[in-house]
């Protein structure tokens, strides 16, 4: 990894834990949020919405692996950004049940995804018809 | 377990109130009920996102999304998404603040920014086909219109269902009822955000970088 | 035949008069009884003037109670279609040797086998499981209903009206040629181009909307309406496995409904998921429905392994063993049935890692339900065991489960699999813990909670035949299934060459023979204890010296479950309750809010069965006029405030007094 | 207690009995090494759980009658519901048996993973560099099976033969639908998918003739998609080749198509020469004039696809029968039994599973149909099936070779 694109994902992530942490503290009504957190949470999501496109559109990086690397870590901050600014989940609404059921869809969601593609992948390479060949040219 | 102690903590003849004679209203159930459907309905979403993972790469020799795919568009849409999310929440704040027109007011606003979403992805759609690219073209465009199409027909529901709520509002105005509803509306509406998130990013971005 | 073939099409879509089968004896001779048996029904109803009683108090109800009992008909009904297709399976095995074809072709035991799966799991076992759920939740939670009384009325509407679509490829068309998964490319436009498989679909999708409601409701309702002091880990064991079981149910039938959505496309849309063509891949709907496929099996199970515990408590006349480790145990197996999901092709050729992974999250399973089978047997310890019918279900499910559990452990090892996969072995290791486990523990739910459903005991005698059949049928019915899969035979065949296996399935088909009695034995139960329910009538709400709070109000339980909200103190509060001299309230009652009835879940299930139809037939117009029907039906509830009521102070006092005075008469 | 005992262990020993007894449990006794070491596992399995499901058994019965109502004299104590001890017992006991049965898992399924190659031929003899080993292409069609000897340059319908201690490579594929090869005596089962291809490694050990079958449902003749295992000493099997070379026919690519076609209790068949190359065009899905094979498309792909102008390869990758409607658009459609779509494979009457015999090659060869007589055709020729193309046989020329052509 070479050392000038940390600069712009740290800026972000910095910034939204510490907006995190305003908005929470001013927040007089957390389950339905203030102007002020909405936009919060939209600004937040303009900007990392941009740096993805950007990144891609811009051809930032020679390296696929880490533009599609940065793509996908923003989309999960940003998904973090939208549960807190927009669906204003936080431990403490209905009883934490919310926060749970989100976790517990979030753990099958990543088993389906994950185990899907593991399986996927086994069945695909194991019977698939390559050549010996074709698998070393596998990008 | 401590059930145990709790028991035995119980003295034998004290005898506890067994009932409340007073009325018992468990709090609502709407929004954790809402919530659980929304949860269903990501792990639909799952399902298409897996099979796009397994199936994205096999363009049966036909167009990849760098041949497919207009970035600017997809750039576009996702604002259009983005804004209607803020004016929703706009016409949230209004609602507490119990402001009926207001309300209204940015509510059909986040309509509009909804069509315009719907419409430039219809655009999109069209395109594609017409440039022999539909959804049997290939497994991944069959998986990718799939996706695509299921957040938009969800979007689609969303409109419905605000404009349906904008009757409601305008005929009952900001009742409990209806406040509950907006609620709902509400999360379904930032869900579908949160889904496109994953859809631009993991669709869009990751299938132009092939 | 027509003049206009174009207008006809448009019209009638590919549906003709080829389509309805009179020329099969079987199925006219089977129209015709059902036929004949309905239009009976009908006339009965028509004669009593029961119509506005059924559409008021039944149909249109939103009490949870009334559409439990409704779910269980529902289940009873399928059981016998499902069970018809089972005898007809065992017939055709039983005789089809050398070279006799017996007197079902391919085409037609096909058809059978899909139907008995689909029928068996989707909508006997499941209505079955969810209606006890449905009518056992909300009371012993001290709750007064479900979270959402009409979308409960709909959920239940919604899996008949897929019970109704299965049904109706009886009669015109056909029904799936698949197998009850209906695996691509073979269930894919191209290899069924029929109807069967579109019926199987629409069947499916219909009753998966009610079940994924139903599940949400149900969590909702154990999450927020529980009486005051009942904490989670005071809830009833049945409870537990019911929030469970929805949890399964709502994180696992997106799943399904996705992947026949996808299947669906393919077949009408023309794309290319599970195709051979264009770079789709059958491997990922064998993937996908087995994410849903697993889960599934202990969604049936869990609910019958509450029931066991219930009973098994109630009977013995002791705590249950081991609570804590009883609900971490079902909690458990929750979470541990979303990663097993590919030992069902192991055969499919995944590298060893994989399906060992696999195989070992497999067995690991095995461990809490070990633990839930001591503490069964250890509640027994010590015990005072009251032989009532429901404890017979209880012990025979013990002995019979830990055989099915045994092999279940076997197939999981995969170079086992390898040879026992798709074979008579596996048949018979799936019935052993279907019959063994969710209709044992389904039978003796329905035993159980009878009296609380209608105020008078199942009779006894009856109760027990029946179990000595479903048991011993059990055992002769599908023993011989081990033998023969250990003998190298495959399921799904519908014609033998090697007449040495024939003893064996003549044995088994006379399993199927006790069975039979057994069920007719548990209707004979029913109509007996029906004509003598003055005799077994029980007047205490309390029939069993019951340990829930289910069995705190009287039998059958009063529109409103509960006069007062009751305050939970211990687990088994009601028990706790009786032992601390619990003294019912008789004055101070209060007018009680309730939900009204509606009949929007009949209509829109309604227009769901038209529009699948249409779908099915591919009569696009009415496909297009009853969805937008549907959705302006559903608009239309929304914009109805006026769902709630408040049943009078007066009203209540009047039922909580003549219940005073049956418990005086008692003593 | 001690009649329960009896009892339990009358129970047993009978079911041993009948099982043990008369019939054959090919699956427990079956003649490969393969099928040998995967019922020792069950063996194994099932006795380390005996360990516990024996006792639970006799417990509960025992539980069941000492604790009855009626039986005053059995302690009674209503309150006691838990035991820390016997906790620990209940989660440890079956923690120690899976334990062991998990690294029994994990080693077999490693040992006897399908595809790897075997490293014995049975328990006292190991595969020593020098035994050569024998490959059989297997294709599961409808509803019959075929085999390749690739190295013999031979191929057969419906009857299989190898000989004894001789390891076996299998590779296996199908034609359209899913399949499971299976011959219980051998080794166990693996599927057979279109378009794809497993692999499996077995040896046997034992001169007979064994039956073979398709595990996995496909359709309407699947319950005779039989066929007979041979094994034979070599000797026996060299005979066995011969007599296929000298009794077969040639099996070329029309050869195959017609093959191909759907029928239910085919006869047994040899042939005597392979066209080139054939197996590698069942297996990617392009033994059909023009298609595209699935090597191609993969590679392809691989390459990030051909691009929007590639509108010519869609036909080329249809390879189930869908499209036939498309293909015979030559001749009018009645469209009496056709509905909307105008695709005749929709109309009720065929049979599901069915391939329907209006290839896409049908329009290659007009008198293909006529030619087939000796295909137990299931269901005709549907109206719709008229010859429609007039392009003649396709020349060899033409086919698809197995490398791909594209960059």
């Amino acid at each position: 990894m070479s050392s000038h694109p940390n600069a712009p994902s740290h800026a972000p992530a910095h910034e939204s834990a510490s907006h995190a942490h305003h908005g929470h503290s001013h927040g007089h009504e957390a389950a339905h949020g203030t102007f002020r957190s909405y936009m919060i949470g939209f600004a937040l999501s303009v900007i990392l919405t941009a740096i993805p496109f950007w990144l891609v559109m811009g051809g930032v990086f020679d390296s696929k692996l880490l533009t599609a690397f940065f793509v996908m870590g923003l989309g999960v901050v940003q998904i973090v950004v939208h549960m807190v600014y927009f669906l204003h989940m936080n431990p403490r609404s209905e009883g934490g049940w919310t926060m749970m059921a989100l976790i517990f869809t979030l753990v099958l969601v990543g088993i389906t995804l994950a185990g899907s593609l593991w399986v996927m992948h086994h069945l695909n390479t194991n019977m698939m018809p390559m050549s010996p060949e074709m698998m070393k040219n596998m990008p | 377990m401590s059930e145990t102690q709790v028991q035995t903590g119980h003295p034998e003849a004290e005898k506890p109130q067994f009932y409340l004679t007073e009325d018992h209203h468990p709090e609502g159930s709407t929004m954790l009920g809402f919530w659980l459907y929304l949860m269903s309905d990501c792990l639909i979403f799952a399902v298409l996102f897996a099979t796009h993972g397994v199936l994205g790469r096999n363009y049966a020799a036909g167009p990849s999304p760098a041949d497919l795919f207009d970035l600017p568009i997809v750039a576009l849409n996702t604002a259009m998404l983005l804004f209607s999310s803020i004016t929703y929440g706009f016409a949230m704040l209004q609602m507490e603040r119990g402001d009926k027109v207001a309300t209204l007011f940015w509510l059909a606003v986040t309509g509009v920014f909804g069509a315009i979403f719907l419409g430039l992805e219809l655009y999109e759609f069209s395109h594609l086909i017409h440039e022999g690219a539909g959804p049997t073209r290939s497994a991944f465009l069959s998986s990718f219109f799939t996706l695509v199409g299921t957040h938009g027909l969800h979007v689609t529901f969303g409109i419905i269902w605000l404009i349906t709520l904008m009757a409601q509002v305008a005929k009952r105005g900001l009742i409990p009822e209806n406040r509950r509803r907006l609620m709902c509306l509400s999360m379904f509406w930032h869900f579908l955000d949160v889904v496109w998130i994953g859809v631009f990013s993991f669709v869009y971005l990751m299938g132009v970088l092939g | 035949m027509f003049g206009n073939t174009t207008l006809t099409q448009f019209l009638f879509g590919r549906l003709t008069f080829e389509a309805i089968p009179y020329h099969e004896p079987i199925l006219v001779v089977t129209f015709i009884a059902v036929a004949l048996g309905g239009l009976a029904l009908l006339a009965l109803i028509t004669k009593y003037r029961l119509w506005g009683y059924l559409w008021r108090e039944w149909f249109t109800s939103v009490d949870h109670k009334k559409i439990g009992i409704m779910y269980v008909v529902l289940a009873l009904v399928m059981l016998l279609r499902g069970f018809a297709d089972a005898i007809m399976m065992r017939l055709q095995q039983a005789i089809a040797f050398g070279g006799n074809e017996g007197y079902l072709n391919p085409h037609h035991y096909d058809q059978i086998f899909t139907a008995h799966g689909v029928i068996m799991i989707f909508f006997m076992a499941m209505p079955f499981v969810t209606g006890l759920m449905n009518f056992v939740v909300p009371l012993q939670i001290g709750a007064r209903d479900v979270s959402f009384p009409f979308l409960n009325n709909f959920s239940f509407w919604m899996t008949t009206a897929g019970a109704i679509i299965i049904m109706m490829s009886l009669f015109v068309g056909e029904f799936a040629r698949t197998g009850w998964l209906a695996y691509p490319p073979l269930s894919g436009a191209d290899y069924s181009p029929g109807v069967g498989v579109d019926y199987y679909i629409w069947g499916l999708q219909v009753a998966g909307v009610g079940t994924t409601l139903s599940g949400i409701n149900l969590i909702a309702t154990i999450v927020k309406m529980r009486a005051p002091g009942m904490t989670f880990m005071k809830m009833p064991v049945f409870t537990w496995t019911s929030l469970c079981t929805n949890v399964l149910i709502v994180a696992t039938f997106p799943i399904l409904t996705a992947t026949l959505a996808l299947l669906s496309l393919d077949r009408y849309a023309g794309t290319n998921f599970f195709t051979n063509d264009l770079g789709g891949n059958p491997m990922m709907y064998v993937n996908l429905i087995w994410i849903w496929g697993h889960p599934e099996v202990y969604i049936l199970v869990l609910p019958a392994f509450g029931i066991f515990s219930e009973v098994v408590a109630t009977f013995c006349g002791k705590r249950l063993f081991g609570y804590a480790s009883m609900v971490y145990a079902t909690c458990v197996i929750m979470i541990l049935s979303y990663i097993v999901w590919l030992h069902h092709f192991f055969t499919m050729g995944s590298g060893a890692s994989v399906n060992a992974f696999f195989g070992i999250t497999t067995m690991i399973i095995s461990i809490p339900t070990g633990a839930k089978m001591f503490n069964w047997l250890f509640t027994m310890y010590r015990g005072r065991i009251r032989y009532e019918v429901p404890m017979y279900w209880t012990v025979g499910f013990m002995v019979t489960f830990v055989i099915g559990g045994m092999t279940g452990v076997m197939l999981a090892i995969p170079p086992a699999d390898f040879v026992l996969h798709n074979s008579l072995f596996l048949i018979a290791h799936f019935h052993n813990v279907i019959i063994g486990g969710v209709v044992f523990g389904l039978m003796a739910g329905i035993v159980y909670w009878w009296p609380k459903a209608f105020g008078y005991k199942l009779d006894p005698f009856w109760g027990k035949v029946s179990f000595w059949f479903w048991l011993i049928g059990f055992y002769v019915a599908f023993m011989p299934l081990y033998v023969l899969g250990l003998m190298g035979v495959t399921r799904r065949v519908s014609q033998f060459e090697d007449p040495s296996l024939q003893i064996w399935f003549v044995i088994a088909a006379f399993g199927a023979v006790l069975i039979a009695c057994g069920i007719g034995s548990f209707i004979i139960q029913l109509v007996v204890s029906f004509l003598k329910r003055d005799q077994l009538r029980e007047t205490t709400g309390d029939p069993w010296d019951g340990r829930t709070l289910e069995w705190s109000t009287s039998s059958p339980p009063p529109d409103y479950n509960f006069a007062f909200t009751p305050v939970v103190h211990d687990h088994d509060s009601w028990y706790d309750m009786k032992s601390r001299g619990y003294e019912r309230p008789m004055t101070g009652f209060k007018p009680i809010h309730m939900p009204k009835n509606t009949g929007t879940g009949v209509i829109l299930a309604g227009i769901s069965v038209v529009f699948a139809f249409a779908m099915i037939w591919y009569i696009w117009w009415l496909a297009l006029v009853s969805f937008i029907a549907l959705i302006a039906t559903a608009i239309g509830h929304t914009f109805n405030y006026d769902r709630d009521f408040h049943i009078p102070a007066e009203t209540v006092t009047a039922t909580e007094d003549a219940r005073s005075r049956l418990l005086a008469e008692r003593t | 207690m001690t009649p329960q005992l009896k009892f339990a262990g009358r129970l047993f020993a009978l079911l041993a009995l009948t099982a043990l007894s008369g019939c054959n449990l090919v699956v427990m006794s079956p003649s490969g090494d393969i099928a040998r070491q995967q019922a020792d596992l069950i063996v194994v399995a099932t006795v380390l759980m005996l360990i516990i499901i024996v006792p639970v058994i006799f417990l509960t019965l025992f539980f069941a009658w000492r604790y009855r109502g009626s039986n005053i004299s059995a302690p009674y104590d209503p309150e006691w519901h838990h035991s820390t001890r016997l906790e620990v017992i209940i989660w440890s006991a079956p923690l120690a048996i899976i334990i062991a049965l998990g690294a029994v898992t994990w080693i077999s399924t490693h040992k006897l993973d399908p595809y790897r190659p075997l490293d014995r031929l049975d328990a006292q003899r190991a595969v020593t560099p020098e035994t050569k080993p024998i490959t059989v292409e297997v294709v599961a069609l409808d509803w019959k099976w075929l085999f390749f000897y690739p190295e013999y340059g031979i191929a057969t319908v419906n009857e299989m033969a190898a000989p004894v201690d001789v390891p076996i490579n299998f590779k296996i594929t199908a034609s359209s639908v899913m399949n499971s090869f299976y011959v219980p005596a051998l080794a166990g089962m693996i599927y057979a998918m279109p378009g794809m291809e497993t692999k499996l490694h077995a040896v046997i050990n034992k001169a007979g003739e064994y039956e073979g079958l398709s595990a996995n449902y496909s359709g309407d003749g699947f319950s005779h998609m039989r066929f007979k295992f041979h094994g034979l000493d070599q000797s026996g099997f060299d005979q066995w080749v011969a007599r296929v070379k000298q009794n077969g026919t040639a099996l070329n690519r029309d050869a195959y198509l017609k093959l191909e076609k759907p029928s239910a209790k085919e006869p047994v068949r040899y042939y005597a020469s392979v066209e080139d190359g054939l197996y590698r065009a069942v297996l990617n899905m392009c033994a059909t004039p023009g298609k595209m094979c699935m090597e191609e498309m993969m590679h392809i792909d691989l390459m990030g696809g051909a691009g929007t102008e590639s509108h010519e390869n869609r036909a080329r990758l249809e390879h189930d029968n869908r499209h036939a409607g498309e293909a015979a658009h030559g001749t009018p459609a009645p469209a009496a039994t056709f509905p909307a779509t105008g695709n005749p494979a929709r109309s009720p009457e065929p049979a599901e599973g069915v391939n329907n015999p209006q290839q896409p090659q049908s329009q290659n060869e007009p008198q293909g149909q006529s030619m087939n007589h000796d295909m137990h055709n299931m269901q005709g020729d549907t109206p719709g099936n008229a010859p429609g193309g007039s392009q003649g046989s396709a020349a060899p020329a033409q086919l698809n070779n197995d490398t791909p052509a594209k960059p």
